[in-house]
C-alpha cells in the first residue's frame, strides 16, 4: 500500500525541519523528520485528535489551526507549528524555501506588545530581539528565529495580541 | 431554636460552580432537596442540573444576580427553601446578607452577623485577637489617620511595612512599602482601592513579615459551645495572593508547633463566639514565629484537603450545626492521617494567566487510587467570562507526602481539557519543581521561580516538538487527502462547464 | 534475588482494560516505565494511551492475543522489560505463563508457579488447607470417579450439595443438585463443561451452605517470609456467581470473627508458600460458620475497597513485593479505617444483562468528597465485543456505612453514559432495597428479588414518563421546525423546476 | 412570542397522552399533558440533549429515535415514548385516533421470544397476555396496553428481538 512520499517543512520555536510521510498501510506511515525514519501508526480518534504511536511511543496529540499555523497539544504541552507543504517543489526548492522563504513570526501567548527593539527593513542576526510582549508581570523578548531581513512589522507598542497572531515577517 | 434539632427539607445554594455543585452533594447525602440560582449565563450550569429546584435570579453580571440580596431572598420565599448556603465569595461574609436571612425566618449556614462584621474589619479583629491573647503581626494600634503617623509608626515597626485596608482581606487593598519615600503613593494608592471595592478607605499598618508561609486552621463549632480545630492547610503557593496549590498537613509546622497554633485557632474561634465552619489565617516567618492574619467566616476553597485528611465532611457539618446538631466528634478523636494535596484548575492561559473563557469541547478527568475531583463543569459545558474561570479542583491523597506528590503528578498528567486553556501546565511546572517537593517553600516562591513554560519546547529539538511536527504534518496531509478529492470533484464540474461554454462558443463561429 | 532490592526500570502489562490502567497507574507513581500490550481491538485503548510503549500482539479474540503467551514474551523481549503485571483474567491464574516468565528471566509478579498450581486446583486446595487446619466445605474425600461414589458421598453429606470441577473457579463449572435424581444430569454437564472450559474433566462433591455470604480475605505476602492481611471485603450481591457490588468492611463479622477469619487467611496463604497479592475466599454460612472456598493467587478486581479503608496501595505494594522489598508495613500497623462500596459499572442492558458494546458517546463520571472511580474507557472510546463489558469500578467511601450509601447513591445519580447502555439502573436499584441496605443479605439477594426494573415507568403516570414525554414532543416539535424549513427550501427548489419545465414545454407550442 | 401550540399523541407503558406545546419564548414552552399546563423551559446542550426546567425542576433529557419511537433517558431511568403528531387533525379526530388507531407493541429490552398467547384476529382485553419475551433468566409478559383487536403478530417463538422492535399490532 505505499504511496508517494509528501514533504513539509515545519517551524518550531525557530527551528526548521523537513518532514516528510509516506503511507505504508491503512494506519501506517514512514515519517522522515530532518532524514531520520520514525514508524507512526495514526488513528483519528476524534475530529483533530489522533491517537499515535511513535515507534511504538504512545502519544495523544490535540490537532487545530489552518494549514500554516497549527497548534498541537501533546504530553501535557502545546506546541505551536508553522507548516509548509514541501512536496510540489524540488528538493532545491524546499532547501530555498527552506532558508530564505520570508517567515512570520507569531505570539506565543496572548499578551501586550510593550516594545519594538527592531524596524522594518533592518537586518538581524540569529536570535536578535525584534520586540517584547508583556504578559501579566512577565516581559518576554520575540527573537529573530534566523538571520534575515525584517520585512514587516505588524504590531505597534500598546496593541494587544492573540495567541499566533502575526507580529513580524522576516525573510 | 433550642428545641430537638431537626434537618432543613429544603436548602438552598446562594452560589454557582464546584462550590454550588459541592453543598448540593452535601445535601444529597443528607436527605435535603437542594434549590439552585443561576444567572442568564449559567441556565445550563451543572449546579443547575444538579439541583432539585431552579430559579433565574437576574442578568449574567453578578452585580446583577449573584450579588443581589433581594433576589436571592425572592427565590428562598417562592420556593419554600428554610435554609441558605452561601458557598464562598459572592455574599459569603456579607453581614447584612446574614442578618436578611435572620429576619426573614431562613437559617444562614454559617456564623452569627456580629462574628462576620467583627472578622471582616480587620482592625477589629487584630485588636479582638490581641485581647483574647492571640498573637498578631506587629503593627499599628488601630486605624491611622494622618500620613504623618503613618511614617512615625512604619518608623517605629522598622522597613518593609504593609500598608492595608481595614475592610480588605484575600490579597486585596495592601501595598508592600520598602522606604519612607514610597508611604505617600502606597497611601494613595490603597486608600483609594479600598473605597471603590470596600466604600471604606480606613487603613493600618503592619510589620512585613520576610519569606512568610502561609498556614491556615480549620474550625468547627457548633451552638452548644463546642469549638474544636481540624488541623492545617499550607497554602503559600500563591500567585499575586492568590492561592493555587494547597496541602495538608504543612511541611513547615512540627507536633508541638501544630498544637500549640490549633490551640490559639480554637481560643480565637471561641473569643468571637463563632458558630459554624471557619479558617483562621496564620504568618508563619521563616523563624518558625506565628501571627494571626486574619478569619474566614465561611467555607474555604481548599476545604478537601482538610476532609481527605481528617474523614470528617466539613459541609455537611456546617449544615448539621446550622440545624442545632451538636458537633458530632470531639477533639480527640480528629486524627489527620496521611498528605493531601489540592491543585485549582482553572481556565485560563498558563503563562499570562489570563481567563480563557469558551465552551469545553473535551474533559478527561483522571481517576484510580487516591484522586478526588470537585467540578463545577461539565464536557460541552460554558467557563461564562463573567466569574471565576474554574474547571476543578484536583486532589490527590496518599499515606505521605512522597506518595501525594506522586499521585499528583500523574493526575495532572492524565488530565485532559480542550476547547479552553488551563493552568494545568503551570501546576505540572509546581510539581516537579526542586523547591515544592521539598517542602521549603515560602509565598514567595512563584514570583521567584515561576517565568512562563518557555523552556519546554521553545528550539523545536525535542521529542514533543518532533511528536507535534509529525502530528502537524499528518493533519496537514489527512486534509490534503480530503481537499484532493473534493477537488477533483470541482476540477471535473469545471471541465464539464468549460466543455459547455466552449460547445457553446464553437456554434456561435 | 537475596541482593539489594531495587524496583524495575520498566514493566509489562499483560491485560487490558481498567486493570491494565490501573497497574500502569501505579507504576507511574513508582518511576516505573510501562509497556502496554494490545489486540486490533484495542489499538486505540485508554490503557494504550497511558502507556510510555504499546506493543500490538494479535488480532481482537483474546485466544489470538492477551492469552497467547508467546506473544506477551515476544513483547517484553522486544521492548526490554524486566517485569510482567498479569492483572486478573487472562493469564493472570495461568502456573505455565508464570514458569515462562522466571525462566526468560522475567520478575511475574505474582505468586510462584507452585503456588498457583495447587490453589488453581481445587481438589488440591481443600486438601492443603484441610491440613493446615483451615475449615473447608464438608465434602467428598478428593476427586470422585463413578456415579455411584457420587451418590453415596452426596447421601451421606445430605442434600443439597454442589458438583464442582476440580478445575474450575470463579462460579464456573459448577451446579446446585437437590436430589439424588439429579446427580446424573448434574455430573454430565459439569464434567462436558470442564472439560470444555478447562481441558480437566475431574470432580468433587460439596455440601451447600444455606443462605451463604461470601466473604472474602486480602492477603499480602513478602519473599522473606512475613504474611499480614488487610481484613475482609464482602461479595454476596452476586448475579449467577459473578459479583456486581462489594463492601468493606462485611456487615456480617463482628470483631472476633473478623480477628478469627484473619488469622486462618494468614496461616492458608503461609502453608502454600505465598508470595505477593492474593485473596482467601470463604462461605459464611447463616449460623456464623466460615469456611476456606478458595483462594485467588492474583489482584482482585474488588482490590480498591481494601485500598479504601486501609490507606495501602494494593498494586504498589504486590510490584514491591515482586522486586524483593519487605512488607513496608506490620499487621498491627493496618487498621479499618470507615466503609467502601464498589458497583461495577458494565456496558450491558440493565435488565437482560446482554452485553451492549459499542461507542461511549458521552461520559460524565461523578466526583465529590468520597468518590472513586477507576475506569478503562473516555468519552468517544469503543467498548469492545470480545471482552468484559467494564466501562468502570465505581467506589465510595464514607466515615461509616451510612455514609457510603448516601454517596454512592448520590454517585450513580450523577453518572451518565451515553452511546452504550449500562447497569447503573441495576445498580441504583440495589442501593434502594431494603435488605442492602439493612445489611442483611447473601448470595440470594439478587435471584430472588430482582425482576427487572418495570416498576419504574411501567404505567406512564409518574413524573419521569411525563417529563419523557415533555422531551419527546420536543425534539419531534424541533425536528418538524427544522424539517419545515428544509421542506420550503425544497418546495421552493421543486418550484423553479417544475417553473423551468413549464417555461421549456411552453416554448415547444 | 407565542406561536401556534403543536399537538402529539404519546404511547409510554400502554398508557396514553396528548401532549401539546406553544412555544412562549426563546427558550419557554408552554406545554399541557392530558390538559395540565407545564411550564418548560428547554435548551438542546447536545444533539438530542435536552436541559429542562419543568415548573423549575431542572431534568437533562437524552432523546434518541425516530418520530414514531423515541428512547428518552431521564432521571437515570429509560423511557420508551410512541409518539404521533396529532396537530394537523382536529380534537375529534385526535380522540380517534387515540382511541381506535392501530398501535404497535414494540419490545422494550432485547431478548428472546418463547412463547405466544394470542393470535391475530384475537379480541383481548386490556392487560391480556400477548405474548413472553425471555431476557436472560427472566419472561417477562406483553400484554395488550388496550382492549381491542389483534392485527398481526410480527415475530415467532425462538426469534430474538431488539429494544423498540415492533411485537405486534393492536387496534
Amino acid at each position: 500500500m505505499g504511496t508517494k512520499a509528501v514533504s513539509y517543512v515545519t517551524l518550531i520555536g525557530g527551528r526548521r525541519s523537513v518532514v516528510e510521510l509516506q503511507q505504508k498501510g491503512p494506519s501506517l506511515f514512514s515519517v522522515w523528520v530532518d532524514g531520520v525514519e520514525r514508524r507512526v501508526d495514526s488513528v483519528e480518534i476524534a475530529p483533530g485528535s489522533f491517537s499515535l504511536l511513535v515507534d511504538d511511543r504512545p502519544f495523544v496529540a490535540e490537532v487545530c489551526g489552518d494549514a500554516e499555523g497549527y497548534t498541537v497539544d501533546v504530553g501535557g504541552t502545546r506546541v505551536i507549528v508553522q507548516l509548509t507543504d514541501a512536496s510540489a517543489r524540488s528538493t532545491d526548492e524546499v532547501a530555498a524555501a527552506t532558508a530564505a522563504g520570508p517567515t512570520a513570526i507569531r505570539a506565543m501567548m496572548p499578551g501586550r506588545v510593550v516594545a519594538l527593539l527592531a524596524n522594518p527593513g533592518e537586518s538581524v542576526k540569529k536570535g536578535a530581539g525584534i520586540l517584547v510582549v508583556e504578559a501579566m508581570k512577565m516581559e518576554n523578548e520575540v527573537t529573530a528565529p534566523a538571520a534575515g531581513k525584517i520585512v514587516e512589522i505588524r504590531v505597534e507598542p500598546g496593541q494587544t495580541v492573540e495567541t499566533g497572531q502575526v507580529l513580524a515577517v522576516i525573510e | 431554636m433550642r428545641s430537638k434539632p431537626r434537618l432543613f427539607r429544603r436548602l438552598l445554594v446562594a452560589n454557582r460552580g464546584e462550590i454550588a455543585v459541592r453543598v448540593i452533594r452535601a445535601c444529597r447525602d443528607l436527605g435535603i432537596e437542594t434549590v439552585a440560582v443561576f444567572s442568564d449565563a449559567d441556565r445550563c450550569a451543572m449546579h443547575v442540573h444538579f439541583a432539585d429546584v431552579a430559579v433565574r435570579i437576574g442578568p449574567a453580571p453578578a452585580t446583577e444576580s449573584y450579588l443581589v440580596i433581594d433576589r436571592i431572598m425572592d427565590a428562598a420565599r417562592q420556593t419554600g427553601a428554610e435554609a441558605i448556603h452561601p458557598g464562598y465569595g459572592f455574599l459569603a461574609e456579607n453581614a447584612e446578607f446574614a442578618a436578611r436571612c435572620e429576619k426573614a425566618g431562613l437559617v444562614f449556614v454559617g456564623p452569627p452577623p456580629a462574628a462576620i462584621a467583627k472578622m471582616g474589619d480587620k482592625v477589629t479583629a487584630r485588636e479582638v485577637m490581641k485581647n483574647a491573647g492571640v498573637p498578631v503581626v506587629p503593627g499599628s494600634e488601630g486605624v491611622l489617620q494622618e500620613e504623618k503617623e503613618v511614617l512615625a509608626v512604619a518608623q517605629a515597626l522598622g522597613y518593609p511595612v504593609v500598608l492595608k485596608a481595614s475592610a480588605g482581606g484575600g490579597g486585596k487593598g495592601m501595598r508592600l512599602v520598602a522606604d519612607p519615600g514610597e508611604i505617600k503613593s502606597a497611601l494613595r494608592a490603597v486608600r483609594s482601592e479600598a473605597k471603590t471595592a470596600f466604600g471604606d478607605d480606613r487603613i493600618y499598618l503592619e510589620k512585613f513579615v520576610v519569606g512568610p508561609r502561609h498556614v491556615e486552621f480549620q474550625i468547627l463549632a457548633d451552638r452548644h459551645g463546642h469549638t474544636i480545630h481540624l488541623f492545617e492547610r499550607e497554602c503559600s503557593v500563591q500567585r499575586r495572593h492568590q492561592k493555587v496549590i494547597e496541602e495538608s498537613p504543612s511541611p513547615a509546622l512540627d507536633a508541638k508547633m501544630r498544637a500549640e497554633m490549633g490551640a490559639v485557632a480554637v481560643k480565637a474561634a471561641a473569643s468571637v463566639g463563632y458558630v459554624g465552619a471557619g479558617t483562621i489565617e496564620f504568618l508563619v516567618g521563616a523563624d518558625r514565629s506565628f501571627y494571626f492574619l486574619e478569619m474566614n467566616t465561611r467555607i474555604q476553597v481548599e476545604h478537601p484537603l482538610t476532609e481527605l485528611v481528617t474523614g470528617v465532611d466539613l459541609v455537611k457539618a456546617q449544615i448539621e450545626i446550622a440545624a442545632g446538631f451538636p458537633l458530632a466528634l470531639r477533639q480527640d478523636q480528629i486524627t489527620q492521617v496521611g498528605h493531601a494535596i489540592e491543585c485549582r484548575v482553572y481556565a485560563e492561559d498558563p503563562v499570562s494567566f489570563f481567563p480563557s473563557p469558551g465552551k469545553i469541547e473535551e474533559l478527561q478527568v483522571p481517576g484510580g487510587t487516591g484522586i478526588r475531583n470537585d467540578s463545577g463543569v461539565y464536557q460541552g459545558a460554558e467557563v461564562p467570562v463573567h466569574y471565576d474561570p474554574m474547571i476543578s479542583k484536583f486532589l490527590a491523597w496518599g499515606r505521605n507526602r512522597d506518595e501525594a506528590l506522586a499521585r499528583m503528578a500523574r493526575g495532572l498528567a492524565e488530565y485532559r481539557v480542550r476547547g479552553v486553556a488551563t493552568n494545568l501546565p503551570f501546576h505540572r511546572w509546581v510539581l516537579s519543581h526542586p523547591r515544592f517537593r521539598s517542602g521549603q517553600y515560602d509565598t514567595n516562591f512563584v514570583s521567584e521561580e515561576y517565568h512562563g513554560l518557555e523552556g519546554a519546547t521553545a528550539d523545536g529539538g525535542g521529542e514533543l516538538a518532533q511528536v507535534a511536527a509529525i502530528a502537524a504534518a499528518l493533519a496537514a496531509w489527512g486534509r490534503r487527502k480530503q481537499g484532493s478529492e473534493t477537488a477533483r470533484g470541482q476540477r471535473q464540474a469545471d471541465a464539464s462547464r468549460w466543455r459547455d461554454q466552449a460547445r457553446r462558443e464553437a456554434v456561435r463561429e
